[in-house]
């Protein structure tokens, strides 16, 4: 099974991150419509960041990186949490949770 | 390493394809007597009257909520596990100190009436 | 006496004096009679500095100095010392500042304590901006004047006091800042904020150019000059007679004061170079100005644009003596364009303040400051139409006034450098008393005007004193000038000596 | 293997930390259980947890070095921050106390979360650890977003709460982005290794490097507010109680500015050259939309918003300065604002009553006539926001000032000051309406709380004091880069 | 894959050696050809056992209910297949308010972890097919990936009683996850391994059954398995399905060929979960008759010995408790269920984590391994 480790290299990871970090900031600017759209992008943009440390933490055989990436779920883990809470309660105040409709405050 | 991994992938596909397999032999061997009431959602009998995407209790959310940070906690007593028989007695008490802030959240995620379903 | 700090009790008396004042709230005789009582120590405390005062040529160096570390974290100190210009100005202040709370007596009925604490803390920085000598202090002082200021005219203020005083305050700090720029980079460059280590900094002629323009900015807009004058006329016309008095008997000298202080002796070459636009400018602030002041319906107005006509010839002074010095090689002929521009700020001090404080007579009578609605004054208020037309004579600049004295030397001195720009600047001298003989006459002459007019009382004793004051400086000034001219004379060698060398 | 602790001797500089760490879990058990009525107990002593963190910091106790396998450092800068930071969380909590309990919003949680939020600061300005910054920074992130939300019940609430949860988290995952391609290019997550690398690679690596960077350089300058990243700042601050506005506006700067010290010289410092320009431009940017936007403002905790992007703006100078003068007028304007920004909110907050939130410009018409001593705080405050001498905030912008006129950035010091004229005037306006125009509409007088008045007192006067005696600050800061 | 030979079931790999050879000379397309014909040869037993457990349910219930059961199609035994067929022959019906795709996509999300979660299941000492490392983890993975089936069931159906249940089967899936995943640390400390065939090898010593790990981590034990009853929806914890409220849960839109998806994966799941307890728990293959005691007898050493009849039994006997249970037990109220998860099962778990902690500290695993 030789032929895994010569197909993949950190260039893939690193496109293959770089295109979900691309995904997931799109996602936040141009969707307007679900503000649960906007909390996946988020988590997303975390995991195409995982992604990219466990690529590198492995090219260069350091495991920062990978430890780093503990760190990184968990907060996003916790981010996620909050994010929903505040989700829940943004939901009960203005029954809605479509992202055009949250423009309240402006100027 | 990544050869050990290149099985659970394949199984992965075989499995899905298994799913796909049978669901079209379900298709291409099952009937199909189409009348448009068949079609509908289940409900007693009776035609639905709202949409069923709605409002679920905010009970649930609280569970998701919950699990996602205890589940979370896991991954950091997972490495300590295997290895924590090398880091000695400080590993212990290190540990320790991290359950007890986990205990320490439950304790508090309790007293607040989180985890009472009612 | 001599050991004391002088000059910091000078300036933290009446700071001081005015937070105990403001603390009084609402008993408004109580703050009436503390103020009062705080500025005529606050001027006795400055007449010593005047009668300590060691003219002698020997002297002309900073005295009652004072000299700490503040801000050693940045080498800012606090640093003060009074010239013969500096103590000439804070006399000046120190009496205009009795002047005005006497005038404000029973005009002011609103916020008494506010009103007076101001004027106090006011006149505290501004004897702070004379007698700065580190140009950081200095700075401080010149901007935190602009709260107080801007709170006088926007709360005891006429009908557009928002708009003249948000005014006044964006003008004057924009200004400023450009000046705090330069500084910022004298100091990189020169490692110390005092002034004396600044004089004698080595500076480019580039580096001179845009540290010349960065205090003109500031200077400018505080003198004001044409064109950035236009925040004056709003400012003054708005304020209530105290704002008024103390805007154009103080502290529009402290742009000339600025400019002696800073430009002068920092950009000797700069100030060379470009004087003629200086010039120019000066020029057409005494003729435009006096011209736009002609039309005015509005006797403050009136009395503001003669303001920015007047102190156009203290500018003009000014960058005279900095075309003239090179000129000639010999600052001896500099220091009449500079001595006449020096007197002709204290002059001008009390001849404005005298005049606001009559706009302000009449005003508490009649409640309007339109020429139109006056005319046959004289006729029910004889004692306050002589004083009147004193100060209108010492504002067209009469001989025997004080109006004559610095504006004669200032044309003697442009005379020396080009017959022309002496002839456009005694142009004022018939527009001033154009503009100033026909506000007269068309507000004490002639028949009484109507009926409010006729029921006009004359000034009160208190009303009395503050124009009498007045009027013993416009005359000691106009008659006597000598010992003035002797204070500063020293000084402004000195200066001069500076505007001499090169910094190149 | 060996672990990174072996004895309590090991963990000593961490002193500060763990008592608030110990005092905010400790609080948040005592507070399950005693009651409603005694919740002025846990107040007083988060209180005196982060005052005495902060009496421990001053005296010295646990000295300094790097500790935890070099995932935490404690040196000048980090002690200097962390003063200002938890003096001016203490003073938060103080103001919160009696506009968050007659709302009944001061619940338990309340100074629990600020606790943390304390900590996490405190982990982000001693961070020498591309991890640390993260932890720290996410610590105090996810506290502020739930102390924005934490009045469930308003709608403007929890909108401002969303808002500032998807942009920051946005922010963090740009952040993290940069992180993630910095240890790509350095191989490592130690900020002084990272510099080590910065400075010696090149080709393909440096352009990574250098991309990472600019992630850097944005994820800072989101959590800073700075323009263009500014959007969820007024909405967070309009939208939380205004006690929370003033915590989020006030401390968390000085964390911020921390990490990019951190990030942008301990770490890719070598880069400077290319950063710079980055933050500089970003800076004038700032300077221009916070006040342009300012003035438009009705709100003044919008108003207050944009300021602080205008003083992030000048922050910023600082920092684009550079040189250790550069990161001391920085830290210097940091401090002066988080003082400033917390007596501002403070205003509002010592005002406001249950049902009348005494957050437009226009309550505040008349304050003059009603309540002279609270107007001439204002004023103060105002003043010095507006950076207008002997007041602090004049003294920040000299300094900020003076370090980018040092780091040859002459243009955008005379930018900055000439939008700082431009800022006057909303600041005027705030002065005007209390000065100038008739009270209007109910009543508006300082509460009636001896302990607020005296704590907003000593908080405004303290512009005017620090205001001529800055100069131990100063010196402090310039001892931190020195 | 490794196939050394020093057990029955690897013999018949060695047998095939020469045609594993072949098809890796064929390069990379043989080497996968080769590791689906050994999926396939998991995946096909486990479909195969869960028809036939499916008729062992019915069975053994009836059997404790004092009835017969299946007894007409080959004597009951051949009813597994009538089951199956009569499920394939059945008309899919898909509502027409349903989302199209992921109702489809729901029932194979569900079916695809139950299935591959067995790559890294040890049958016997090396007989595994993948020995991953992180093996453990891979399962944790795997076992939680079966929720997003449900909840897409329950919502790409747009029928209450399916999001209904869809939620409830989410909700008390993560609730056991957690105490699941303690139990799991717990075993980790024990062993000091991710690996599943360390795991069972961890357990082996002089003391037989006596050495492995439900010994000292009773609890814990207890805690897995219920937990692994209640991930699995399964009775007394069957809220989910809840026939008489709920009809079926998140199934109830789904008919013929796609329903039998869900039921495939049900029961594969309740297989795994007998394969687990017993590895983590019993010591997989090994034997529990101390190795001192065996003796010596040609045959019956080898049968007394380790190996995977072993394990199977010990399936057997797992897969019979999930019947055992729905038969005895009534339905738990889902507040109850909720209760049982997180106030007794979290808390205990975590206490008793640290207990095993301070036994591995002082060297009680130490022994066997």
């Amino acid at each position: 099974m030789e032929f895994l480790g010569q197909g993949l290299a950190l260039g893939h990871y690193l496109t293959l991150a770089t295109a979900l970090f691309c995904i997931s900031v799109a996602g936040i600017f141009l969707n307007r419509k679900n503000v649960i759209i906007l909390l996946m992008c988020i988590e997303l943009m975390l995991l195409s960041v995982n992604i990219n440390f466990i690529a590198f933490s492995r090219e260069f055989g350091d495991a920062a990186g990978q430890v780093f990436v503990f760190f990184i779920l968990t907060v996003a883990a916790a981010e996620a949490a909050i994010g929903l809470a505040i989700l829940v309660t943004l939901f009960r105040n203005r029954r809605t949770i479509n992202v055009a409709e949250i423009d309240t405050l402006k100027g | 390493m990544l050869a050990e991994y290149l099985p659970t992938l394949l199984f992965l596909l075989v499995a899905t394809g298994i799913g796909v397999a049978l669901i079209l032999i379900g298709n291409t061997l099952g009937p199909k007597f189409q009348f448009a009431d068949k079609y509908t959602a289940f409900e007693c009998g009776f035609p639905a009257f709202e949409d069923s995407r709605m409002q679920f209790d905010i009970r649930y959310y609280l569970i998701a909520i919950q699990f996602i940070v205890f589940d979370l906690e896991i991954i950091f007593i997972v490495p300590w596990a295997t290895v924590f028989r090398e880091l000695g007695v400080l590993g212990l008490i290190e540990m320790g100190i991290f359950v007890g802030m986990l205990l320490i959240g439950f304790i508090y995620v309790w007293k607040k009436g989180a985890l009472e379903w009612e | 006496m001599s050991n004391w700090p002088l000059l910091s009790i000078l300036i933290w008396l009446p700071i001081l004096g005015g937070a105990m004042v403001l603390a009084l709230g609402n008993r408004a005789g109580a703050a009436r009679w503390l103020s009062l009582a705080i500025a005529l120590v606050v001027f006795a405390i400055s007449v010593p500095l005047f009668t300590g005062y060691d003219a002698s040529a020997a002297a002309a160096t900073m005295q009652f100095v004072e000299a700490r570390e503040w801000i050693p974290a940045y080498d800012i100190q606090y640093h003060l010392g009074a010239d013969g210009i500096s103590v000439a100005l804070i006399l000046l202040t120190t009496l205009v500042t009795v002047l005005v709370l006497i005038g404000a007596w029973s005009s002011i009925d609103r916020r008494v304590s506010q009103y007076y604490a101001s004027m106090l803390i006011l006149e505290g920085l501004m004897i702070g901006v004379f007698t700065a000598v580190d140009a950081m202090l200095f700075y401080v002082f010149f901007e935190a004047m602009l709260i107080p200021m801007f709170i006088i005219i926007g709360v005891w203020g006429g009908p557009r006091r928002v708009y003249a005083s948000i005014k006044f305050f964006l003008y004057t700090f924009l200004g400023s800042v450009f000046m705090l720029v330069g500084l910022v980079y004298l100091y990189l460059k020169g490692g110390s904020w005092q002034l004396p280590d600044l004089y004698s900094l080595p500076l480019t002629a580039t580096e001179q150019m845009w540290l010349f323009f960065a205090f003109l900015a500031a200077f400018a807009v505080k003198v004001p000059m044409f064109p950035v004058h236009t925040w004056l006329p709003d400012a003054h016309v708005e304020a209530p007679t105290g704002g008024s008095v103390i805007l154009a008997a103080i502290m529009l000298k402290i742009g000339g004061y600025g400019f002696l202080r800073f430009s002068l002796p920092i950009t000797p070459d700069a100030g060379h170079e470009w004087a003629w636009l200086l010039i120019a400018l000066s020029l057409v602030a005494v003729v435009y100005v006096g011209l736009v002041a002609l039309v005015q319906q509005d006797m403050k107005k009136l009395i503001a644009y003669s303001s920015v006509s007047h102190m156009g010839f203290v500018t003009l002074g000014i960058f005279i003596a900095f075309a003239l010095v090179r000129d000639t090689g010999n600052p001896e002929a500099a220091r009449l364009g500079m001595q006449g521009a020096m007197v002709q700020m204290i002059s001008h001090g009390f001849i404005s303040g005298a005049m606001f404080t009559c706009v302000g007579v009449l005003y508490d009578r009649m409640h309007t400051r339109m020429i139109r609605d006056y005319g046959g004054v004289a006729n029910v208020m004889p004692w306050f139409a002589a004083f009147y037309v004193l100060f209108a004579f010492a504002n067209s600049g009469l001989p025997g006034t004080s109006g004559f004295v610095g504006e004669f030397m200032v044309i003697v001195a442009s005379f020396q450098h080009h017959p022309l720009i002496a002839f456009v600047a005694a142009i004022t001298l018939i527009l001033g008393a154009g503009y100033t003989l026909w506000l007269v006459k068309r507000v004490m002459y002639g028949e009484v005007g109507n009926a409010h007019v006729a029921a006009m009382k004359d000034i009160n004793g208190r009303e009395a004193l503050v124009l009498g004051v007045f009027a013993v400086g416009v005359l000691l000034i106009g008659l006597w000038p000598r010992p003035l001219t002797d204070l500063m004379e020293p000084s402004i060698a000195q200066l001069a000596g500076l505007l001499a060398n090169s910094k190149l | 293997m060996t672990p990174p602790v072996r004895t309590l001797a090991d963990i000593a500089p961490l002193a500060p930390e763990l008592v608030v760490v110990i005092g905010a879990f400790a609080l948040l058990m005592l507070d399950l259980f005693i009651g409603e009525r005694r919740r002025v107990v846990t107040h007083s002593l988060a209180i005196a947890v982060l005052l005495a963190a902060a009496a421990m910091i001053v005296a010295g106790v646990g000295g300094q070095g790097m500790v935890l396998a070099d995932m935490f450092v404690r040196d000048t800068a980090s002690d200097v921050l962390k003063v200002f930071i938890l003096v001016v969380t203490a003073m938060s909590l103080g103001y919160a106390w009696h506009f968050m309990q007659e709302r009944g919003l001061y619940k338990g949680e309340l100074p629990v979360l600020m606790l943390f939020a304390t900590v996490g600061m405190m982990l982000l300005v001693s961070a020498p650890n591309l991890a640390t910054v993260y932890v720290g920074l996410e610590l105090l992130a996810l506290c502020q977003y739930a102390l924005v939300a934490i009045d469930r019940d308003n709608p403007v609430g929890s909108e401002a709460a969303m808002k500032y949860f998807v942009l920051g988290s946005l922010a963090s995952g740009l952040l993290l982005f940069g992180m993630s391609l910095v240890y790509g290019a350095t191989g490592s997550l130690d900020l002084a290794t990272i510099s080590g690398a910065a400075a010696t690679v090149d080709g393909g690596t440096r352009t990574l490097l250098l991309t990472g960077t600019v992630f850097l350089v944005v994820g800072v300058c989101f959590k800073f507010g700075a323009a263009p990243f500014h959007m969820w700042l007024p909405d967070a601050y309009h939208g939380a109680p205004t006690p929370m506005s003033l915590f989020i506006g006030s401390a968390p700067k000085l964390a911020v500015f921390g990490m990019a010290y951190r990030l942008l010289e301990s770490g890719v410092g070598p880069l400077q050259d290319q950063w710079q320009l980055m933050v500089a431009l970003l800076a004038a940017l700032s300077l221009a939309v916070g006040n342009i936007f300012a003035i438009a403002q009705s709100n003044l905790k919008r108003m207050l918003a944009y300021s602080t992007v205008s003083h992030v703006g000048f922050l910023l100078l600082g920092l684009a300065g550079g040189g250790p003068e550069g990161y001391a007028a920085a830290m210097f304007y940091a401090i002066s604002y988080a003082i400033m920004s917390a007596a501002a909110f403070g205003a509002i907050v010592v005002l406001a009553r249950n049902g009348f939130e005494a957050d437009r410009i226009d309550d505040f018409k008349g304050l003059n006539a009603r309540s002279p001593w609270m107007a001439a705080m204002v004023l103060v405050i105002m003043a010095s926001l507006a950076g207008v001498p002997p007041f602090l905030g004049f003294w920040a912008k000299l300094v900020v000032l003076r370090a980018a006129i040092e780091g040859d950035m002459l243009w955008l010091a005379i930018l900055g000051i000439v939008f700082a004229v431009i800022g006057a005037f909303y600041y005027l306006r705030v002065i005007k309406v209390m000065y100038f125009d008739e009270p209007e509409g109910r009543e508006i007088e300082a509460r009636d709380s001896m302990p607020l008045k005296a704590l907003f007192a000593v908080n405004a006067l303290a512009l005017l004091v620090l205001g001529f005696a800055w100069s131990p600050i100063m010196a402090w800061c310039q001892a931190a880069f020195a | 894959m490794s196939t050394t030979t020093n057990n029955t079931a690897s013999v018949l790999l060695g047998w095939l050696e020469p045609f594993r050879a072949w098809l890796d000379s064929l390069g990379p397309v043989g080497t996968v050809i080769w590791l689906v014909l050994l999926i396939l040869a998991i995946t096909m037993p486990v479909i195969i056992a869960v028809a036939f457990y499916v008729v062992w349910e019915r069975k053994l219930i009836a059997w404790m209910h004092v009835r017969h059961g299946p007894m007409y199609v080959g004597f009951g035994v051949l009813q597994a297949f009538a089951d199956v067929f009569k499920l394939l022959f059945k008309e899919v019906i898909r509502p027409s308010a349903a989302h199209k795709v992921l109702y489809i996509l729901a029932p194979l999300i569900t079916l695809a972890p139950a299935f591959a979660a067995w790559a890294v299941v040890p049958f016997d000492a090396q007989l595994v097919l993948s020995n991953a490392n992180a093996g453990l983890l891979y399962l944790l993975a795997m076992t939680s990936l079966g929720v997003y089936g449900v909840i897409l069931a329950g919502w790409a159906s747009n029928s209450k009683y399916a999001f209904l249940g869809a939620m409830r089967s989410a909700a008390q899936v993560v609730s056991y996850e957690i105490a699941m995943g303690f139990a799991l640390v717990g075993v980790m400390v024990g062993a000091g391994s991710l690996n599943l065939s360390e795991i069972v090898m961890a357990q082996s010593g002089d003391g037989g059954f006596l050495e492995w790990f439900w010994v000292p981590m009773l609890p814990l034990f207890v805690i897995y398995f219920v937990s692994g009853v209640a991930e699995t929806n399964r009775a007394p914890f069957d809220v989910v399905e809840g026939e008489s409220e709920i009809v079926a849960g998140h199934m109830v839109e789904y008919s013929g060929a796609v329903f039998a998806l869900f039921f495939l994966a049900e029961y594969a799941n309740m297989i795994l979960v007998s394969f687990l307890t017993a590895i983590f728990f019993l010591g997989g293959w090994l034997s529990p008759i101390p190795a001192a005691w065996i003796p010596d007898i040609p045959l019956l050493s080898v049968i007394l010995g380790d190996g995977w009849w072993w394990l199977f039994a010990k399936v057997f006997f797992f897969a019979s408790c999930f019947v055992w249970f729905r038969a005895s037990f009534p339905r738990y109220r889902y507040d109850q269920i909720m209760r049982l998860g997180w106030k007794v099962f979290i808390p205990l778990s975590i206490a008793w984590i640290a207990v095993t902690a301070l036994m591995a500290y002082f060297g009680v695993f130490e022994a066997g391994a």
